[in-house]
């Protein structure tokens, strides 16, 4: 309804393809990113952000909205189902912290650069068995991957600079001398990694190549007939999704946890991605966005949700119960989703938008 | 382009190609060419072998035997890479589009082979790569006029009526530009307009375009309106080939049509 | 480009060349016309529209086109077509746009009648028509296309591209710019520029020719008066050759010097005017119409809620929006507060969907307009507005000025022209904008010209106290009650049946001291009243006599009645006494004709029982009448028709209509 | 030698018991065409329902019949809620749906019988069987022989089920196509509902055994895990496929473990079986014993 689209025509194809071709779309965009940049520090200097909010809240939602991005790329985009996304976290994590560790004056952005490309690499290889099998076949091959790189990240004490627990502490991050301390810097250092692979992915799914992982995705014969090489286009998926992947995880580790240990990436976070893809909708940069946004949430709501249940109507949970219930929260929404809107918040938003646009007509 | 179209010598030959599916013969000793320009129509019956002959062209499957010539080149068998890189673009029987891909999209996939620009460049999506993606966009756009689907550029394939979808996939063929289009039954399933308005465009392209058409269809009539020359198969043997009158004429053929009454 | 930098001043302003070079030096950068082609707006500025019709012309004259030559041009709204009737008046000729959609039958006339040599068209479908006629139209000589898709088989030495010519005129006009310059400035104001046939309703059509000078001021004479300027924006998709169109896209564009817009094709208008959102918009009312079924139709499957809220907020509009729009005083703060959250919630939205979002100015004219559906659209504020005229008035007697809308009367004489009403109530009209004649037809132009120079519009009709011209009917309709009173027959079935109950009403009343009325029921609405009465019919003749139904009706008579009642000249044909006939008039039975007009006289013959029993006092009247279905079977339907009586007002001093 | 002897039984022998999960997978996917992913959780579940009731005092005797009736519920339940509306869905999401399950069952379990690990004692021990240690000199754990025994018995009752029961034969019949078996009117939901309860049944005893010898852990849902390159070595359709691959894993890894595992520094088991199988699929995707794929268009 608050769409006035009468009168923007488009008198050229640049106009026509920009990622927001409605003026509303684009003024509204601007303005979250105005706010993210501008608005929350200025609020947390105001005091009504708290630290809680950046470190618990907003740092950790970009992070796994960039791995589910990545994720997104491979399994919502190329449609090629992955278990995995943790383990090329983890390579990318480990990767940096090495580069990070073994060569001096090492630039922390160049260092993330070269986690990814490792992830990628590695990505590349896992990638090969995905040229002969499809579908779950897939899927349970990935698991491989999960696997064995915890344990190569385990057992191979040169990753961990042999730290006797396995645990590493990543190094801080600084720029041009200055520290990324605060948990407000570090929010902002993530937001901007952050958006600009987002408008990176953008711009890739709008062209050649993403067309090639949806051609890939929908019709492989038909792509391989016009001419798109299915090994290539796979493999690059693959190589594409994890440099993300590898890049969240080194701000996971950098920038939101700070000591991590190979253990922390395991299959359940793998999954916990692969929730966030398919909530927030499978083919989808904003999705992944939502998707992360609605995991990080749930807990967090769910716990204050038990909390009110205790303290007003005095039923004491046995300990641990949120989790379990989290838990089941978690596999019932999946569930739900899947038979309900299988393309996820991403289509509910679409089709939301497509009425704003048509108020006040129904269709 | 040349104001008269005429038919050149021949681009692509066919000798006794044999093709089985472990044990199953599908198609066995075809043989028979296709020259430049022409419209070639492969008819005959449900399991005839059409879409098998069709696969076999462009290196969807390898026959066991047989020479395929290929623009003076020998060789066993075609793969699909190879065959869309020289110019060889085809349609399905039932349609393979991209359902997740607008009409636009779907048609732009088919001009990936002309595209230089590397996913880095699309990744910042600025100068050589916003152009070259402009400048492609402007030629399927063409296409869209071409095939009178201005209205429904961007809405997705998935919603399209069969009819329209049949239209948008010769669309994403006659991006690449063919010099050889084959086409699976490109009238099936559609109602009578619809059909005169592919006849017309076929005709279109294989005039205006200069392009060589490899057509299977099932339905006789349309065929011999439009095709210079036809081959008939059933149960996987050549039955006949020749010009449409020729082939009415055939003896064989007339058994075989009605063999299989439907 | 020499047509670019023709220094101002030097262009004279009297003919439409002459304003072409003139946009093109004072706002050569600025968007002459769009075209939405390939699925963007390309756009060409008024240097380029120059340029490019400079070289046109130049091409034409190199195949011989010269001074008087007449240009036919065929094909849908586009800006290339535009441009070649600007060609054609540079070198002194006369263009003369054709229907597209006409059968090349109908074209042949057209094309011997005005001598056509030479032909642009827009695509192979045109050309073929005109191939077909060629042989009994010898003086066509020159055919050149557009759209060069499917010509390549078309070997005639006399088929060309347009592309062609103008290739090579362009080579031309840039060697010697000074020869057409010389072209131009040897046009006059009074020579003829455009020549528009009539589609005569009787007989052959007529040419009429309008001179630069006329189309001008008509032109100029609108721009003023609705303030129009470079920056408008004005969607073209009516046909080139209706007078309407060329006013609006051809002369106050050059005028003006606003942008054309063409839409992409035919099934495309409403995707396109939404996308271009003109600021002037011109249709008949039959568009309108549609466009508010549609509305209504899709609003049906809303949710409750937003229904609701629709009907709501259209009340309200209904009650208040034609106010504020034309800012009148004595409307409350609390409808204002309504209507302004209403204009969030529903009108704002609706406009936007309809494309009329930027609309300042929208006019409609060619048939009356239904008060409902004119009132709606002012209502939810698109400033719509009626306009009289005529192909030989160049469309600009009468407009309606801003905050002075009634929805009967179709505004005040334009600027310049003057209107008078002869006694019989014919309107007659005398200005600059008139024709010249009509073409090799010296004996039809005395006819409608008379020696004091005022052209006969056929018309009847007559000036409200406010000097609003009302037009009620074909002059040769109108006839004279008993008492004397003027009496308009479509006038008053127009009002009739403006109601969505009514779908056809016959009144009687020439010679005779009362009026009275057949009606024929609207089966769709009045049966789905019934249905929500849950009144029980077993078809139109069961449901016609209804007893509810005939009081339905006379309601509905009675409003028209108290209309009637505020027009001095009209009050004494208020319908006393009218009956619902037991069938539904057809073409068929010959009642209608084609287009569905009445044939009065047959049916006062047919049903002369009926008028009878109308005129006496009886209550009811039994008919028995024969009958062809659709399939060709002919029955008998028969009825005992009840015949009611309508409250009829006194005559009452107009009202202020909204 | 005699070593490797023992290495190669034990893991034959805990191979059994991979093949006793994978089973439930296969049953499951020849019936409906669904990879349960969520056939770990439900050993999980069936086995710490049957320890909670015997722990609650109940007797092994009752606790395990009353836990059987909760799977054959849970089972229905599943199909109904979960799988009929997806039905016609791609097999993808059907997995993806499954692996919800996953969570949604050991969340379920959990938060029931908390989460800690409790121990079950089926009051067979595990130590070396006297007779072989005495007579071939080989310890091999009397545990392990019983377990493999009730397993083997367990898939040979299946057979039979399959091979003999009308039921059986119509599950077949579903499996090769679901159209022709609706068309000689069988009701494809009771065959799931039977097939889901059946499941249910295989991931109880498959849990019992399991949790006896490591105790009842949230760790057993990752013996369904190891159950996955078990399929893909013997193909999601077959039976047999299932029992050898389970066999094979089984050996491998342990052999894996004990003669590679000291070079790399140990703990291979965890993904030696997925990289074998991974190799494996490269040069036969269909695996040992499922049919071959072949792709037409």
């Amino acid at each position: 309804m608050f769409y006035r689209e009468a009168g923007q025509f488009k008198s050229s194809y640049a106009e026509d393809s920009r990622i927001f071709p409605i003026r509303q779309d684009r003024y509204g965009f601007a303005f979250i990113i105005a706010l993210a940049f501008l608005g929350v520090p200025l609020l947390a200097y105001l005091g009504v952000v708290s630290n809680y909010t950046f470190t618990a809240i907003l740092t950790p939602f970009l992070i796994f909205a960039l791995a589910t991005l990545g994720l997104n790329i491979l399994t919502g985009y190329a449609g090629q189902l992955s278990l995995g996304t943790a383990a090329f976290m983890a390579v990318g994590a480990f990767a940096s912290y090495n580069f990070m560790l073994r060569i001096d004056g090492m630039p922390i952005l160049l260092a993330f650069t070269l986690g990814g490309l490792c992830a990628a690499a590695v990505g590349i290889v896992f990638g090969l068995p995905s040229l002969r099998i499809r579908g779950f076949y897939l899927a349970a091959a990935t698991l491989a991957t999960q696997f064995f790189i915890v344990w190569c990240l385990t057992k191979v004490g040169w990753f961990t600079n042999y730290s006797s627990s396995g645990v590493i502490s990543a190094q801080k991050i600084q720029m041009f001398g200055y520290t990324f301390n605060s948990s407000m810097s570090k929010y902002l250092f993530v937001l901007s990694v952050v958006s600009v692979m987002a408008l990176l992915a953008k711009n890739m799914v709008r062209t050649n190549i993403g067309r090639s992982w949806m051609a890939i995705r929908d019709m492989d014969m038909a792509a391989e007939v016009i001419g798109f090489r299915p090994m290539r286009t796979k493999l690059m998926a693959f190589a594409v999704s994890s440099f993300y992947c590898g890049v969240a995880g080194a701000l996971f580790a950098f920038a939101y946890l700070g000591t991590v240990e190979p253990e922390g990436f395991n299959l359940d976070l793998s999954f916990r991605i692969l929730f966030m893809v398919i909530i927030g909708g499978a083919g989808s940069i904003l999705g992944s966005f939502l998707g992360s946004a609605f995991i990080v949430l749930t807990p967090i709501f769910l716990n204050i949700f038990l909390q009110f249940l205790e303290t007003t109507i005095h039923l004491d949970l046995p300990s641990g119960i949120s989790s379990s219930i989290e838990l089941m929260v978690f596999g019932s929404l999946i569930i739900f989703f899947l038979i309900v809107e299988p393309h996820g918040l991403a289509r509910l938003w679409q089709i939301g938008k497509e009425k704003m646009r048509l108020w006040p007509f129904p269709h | 382009m040349d104001s008269e179209r005429k038919i050149g010598d021949v681009v692509l030959s066919f000798e006794n190609i044999s093709l089985s599916f472990g044990g199953v013969k599908a198609l066995t000793n075809i043989g028979f060419d296709v020259r430049e320009h022409e419209i070639r129509a492969i008819i005959g019956p449900n399991g005839a072998g059409k879409s098998s002959m069709l696969n076999v062209i462009n290196g969807v499957y390898h026959p066991q035997e047989g020479e395929i010539i290929f623009r003076g080149k020998h060789r066993r068998d075609m793969n699909t890479y190879e065959s869309a890189k020289s110019g060889i673009a085809r349609t399905f029987q039932n349609i393979a589009l991209f359902k997740g891909m607008s009409v636009l999209d779907n048609i732009m996939t088919g001009r990936n082979l002309k595209m230089k620009s590397n996913f880095l460049l699309d990744a910042i999506y600025w100068g050589p790569a916003q152009r070259e993606e402009i400048e492609h966009r402007k030629k399927v756009e063409e296409i869209i006029d071409f095939l009178e689907i201005q209205h429904i550029r961007k809405t997705p394939v998935g919603r399209l009526a069969y009819g329209l979808q049949k239209r948008v996939e010769l669309g994403r063929a006659l991006a690449a530009e063919p010099s050889i289009l084959l086409l699976d039954e490109p009238m099936a399933g559609m109602n009578v307009e619809e059909k005169q308005d592919m006849c017309r465009f076929i005709l279109d392209v294989n005039d205006q375009l200069g392009t060589t058409i490899v057509l299977i269809e099932h339905d006789m009539g349309v065929v011999m309106d439009i095709s210079d020359r036809v081959v008939v198969l059933d149960y996987g043997k050549k039955i006949a080939d020749g010009t449409p009158d020729e082939v009415r004429a055939n003896q064989d053929v007339i058994d075989a049509y009605l063999g299989v009454a439907h | 480009m020499p047509a670019a930098t023709a220094p101002v001043g030097r262009n004279r302003l009297d003919t439409f060349p002459g304003l072409l070079m003139q946009h093109a030096s004072v706002r050569g950068g600025q968007v002459a016309a769009r075209e939405k082609d390939l699925g963007i707006w390309q756009a060409w500025t008024w240097s380029q529209v120059a340029t490019e019709t400079r070289a046109m012309a130049c091409g034409l004259s190199a195949l011989g086109f010269k001074r008087g030559d007449n240009l036919a041009i065929v094909g849908d709204n586009r800006p290339r077509l535009y441009w070649a009737m600007c060609a054609a008046q540079m070198l002194g000729g006369v263009p003369v746009p054709m229907y597209q959609d006409a059968v090349a039958l109908e074209m042949s006339f057209v094309l011997e009648n005005a001598e056509i040599r030479f032909a642009i068209v827009e695509d192979q479908e045109q050309v073929d028509k005109l191939l077909e006629v060629k042989d009994a139209c010898p003086a066509l000589a020159h055919i050149l296309y557009d759209d060069p898709r499917g010509m390549r088989h078309y070997t005639q030495n006399f088929i060309r591209s347009l592309d062609e010519v103008v290739g090579k005129g362009r080579l031309h006009d840039q060697r010697q710019p000074a020869f057409l310059d010389a072209e131009i400035a040897l046009g006059r104001p009074e020579d003829v520029a455009v020549m528009l046939y009539t589609s005569g309703t009787t007989g052959k059509p007529k040419g009429v020719c309008q001179t630069h000078a006329s189309f001008i001021t008509a032109a100029k004479s609108g721009v003023e008066f609705d303030k129009l300027c470079a920056d408008d924006d004005i969607l073209s998709y009516l046909p080139m050759a209706w007078v309407g169109d060329h006013l609006f896209s051809y002369a106050q564009a050059m005028v003006a010097g606003f942008t054309i817009n063409c839409p992409e094709s035919g099934e495309t208008v409403i995707t396109d005017l939404r996308e271009i959102g003109p600021t002037y918009y011109f249709a008949p009312p039959r568009v309108f119409e549609n466009l508010l079924t549609t509305v209504m139709i899709r609003m049906e499957d809303a949710s409750a809620i937003k229904r609701r809220m629709f009907h709501y907020f259209m009340a309200v509009a209904r009650r208040t929006g034609a106010e504020i729009l034309d800012g009148k005083p004595g409307v409350t703060a609390l409808d204002r507060l309504r209507y302004a959250l209403g204009d969030l919630l529903v009108y704002g939205p609706l406009r936007n969907v309809l494309g009329m979002s930027r609309i300042r100015v929208a006019y409609t004219a060619g048939a009356a307009i239904g008060p409902d559906l004119f009132r709606f659209y002012r209502s939810i504020g698109v400033n719509l507005k009626q306009l009289y005229g005529s192909t030989e008035t160049c469309a600009a007697v009468c407009l309606q000025p801003d905050g002075e809308i009634k929805f009967d009367s179709v505004g005040k004489p334009a600027p310049g022209v003057e209107v008078r009403i002869a006694d019989n109530g014919e309107v007659l009209v005398r200005g600059k904008m008139l024709l010249k004649e009509y073409y090799k037809r010296p004996e039809d132009t005395a006819e409608a010209i008379d020696s004091e120079g005022y052209f006969h519009t056929g018309d009847a009709g007559f000036f409200d106290e406010d000097g609003h011209l009302k037009i009620i009917d074909r002059a040769k309709d109108v006839g004279k009650m008993a008492g004397g009173a003027l009496f308009a027959p479509n006038y008053i079935e127009n009002k009739l049946k403006f109601v969505s109950y009514i779908k056809e009403a016959v009144v009687f009343g020439h010679g005779l001291e009362k009026v009275c009325a057949f009606i024929n029921v609207d089966i769709g609405a009045v049966g789905n009243w019934a249905e929500r009465r849950n009144i029980a019919y077993s078809g139109y003749t069961d449901l016609a006599q209804k007893a509810e139904v005939y009081d339905l009706i006379r309601g509905c008579v009675e409003e028209a009645n108290a209309d009637l009642a505020h027009d001095p000249m009209l009050s004494a044909s208020q319908v006393h006494r009218f009956l619902i006939l037991h069938k539904e008039l057809d073409p068929d039975d010959d009642e209608l004709t084609r287009t569905r007009k009445v044939r009065r006289s047959f049916v006062a013959e047919k049903y002369r029982v009926l008028i009878d029993a109308l005129y006496s006092d009886k209550r009811s009247q039994f008919i028995e009448t024969l009958v062809r279905f659709e399939d060709g079977r002919t029955g008998m339907v028969s009825a005992d028709l009840r015949i009611m009586e309508a409250k009829t007002y006194p005559p009452q001093a107009a009202k202020k209509a909204a | 030698m005699q070593f490797f002897f023992e290495v190669l039984i034990a893991g034959l022998l805990s191979g059994v018991m991979y093949s006793l999960v994978a089973l439930g997978f296969v049953l499951i996917y020849k019936a409906s065409g669904v990879f349960n992913f969520a056939q770990g959780a439900m050993v999980y579940f069936a086995a710490l329902t049957a320890v909670g009731m015997h722990d609650m005092g109940l007797s092994l005797w009752l606790s395990v019949p009353l836990t059987m009736v909760v799977m054959v519920a849970l089972g229905l339940v599943i199909e109904k809620i979960v799988l009929r509306p997806l039905v016609a869905q791609p097999e993808i999401t059907l997995f993806m749906a499954t692996i919800g399950l996953t969570f949604f069952i050991e969340g379920l379990a959990q938060a029931i019988w908390g989460a800690n690990v409790r121990a079950l004692n089926l009051g067979i021990e595990d130590v070396p069987l006297e007779w072989l240690l005495e007579n071939a000199n080989m310890a091999i754990s009397q545990f392990d022989l019983a377990a493999a025994g009730i397993a083997a018995v367990l898939v040979a009752a299946l057979a039979l089920f399959f091979s003999r029961t009308k039921v059986g034969r119509a599950l077949r019949a579903v499996a090769d196509d679901h159209q022709a078996a609706l068309s000689v009117g069988i009701p494809l939901q009771h065959i799931w509902g039977i097939v889901w309860s059946v499941a249910g049944f295989v991931a109880l005893v498959a849990g019992l055994l399991w949790g006896s010898r490591n105790g009842v852990q949230f760790a057993l849902t990752f013996v369904a895990l190891k159950a996955l390159p078990v399929l893909i070595l013997g193909g999601f359709t077959s039976v047999p496929g299932a029992i050898v691959g389970g066999l094979i894993i089984g050996a491998s890894e342990k052999l894996a473990e004990v003669f590679l595992g000291p070079y790399v520094g140990g703990g291979i088991e965890g993904w030696f079986p997925y990289v074998l199988a991974l190799l494996f699929l490269l040069v036969r995707p269909e695996g040992l014993f499922g049919e071959k794929i072949i792709r037409r268009i």
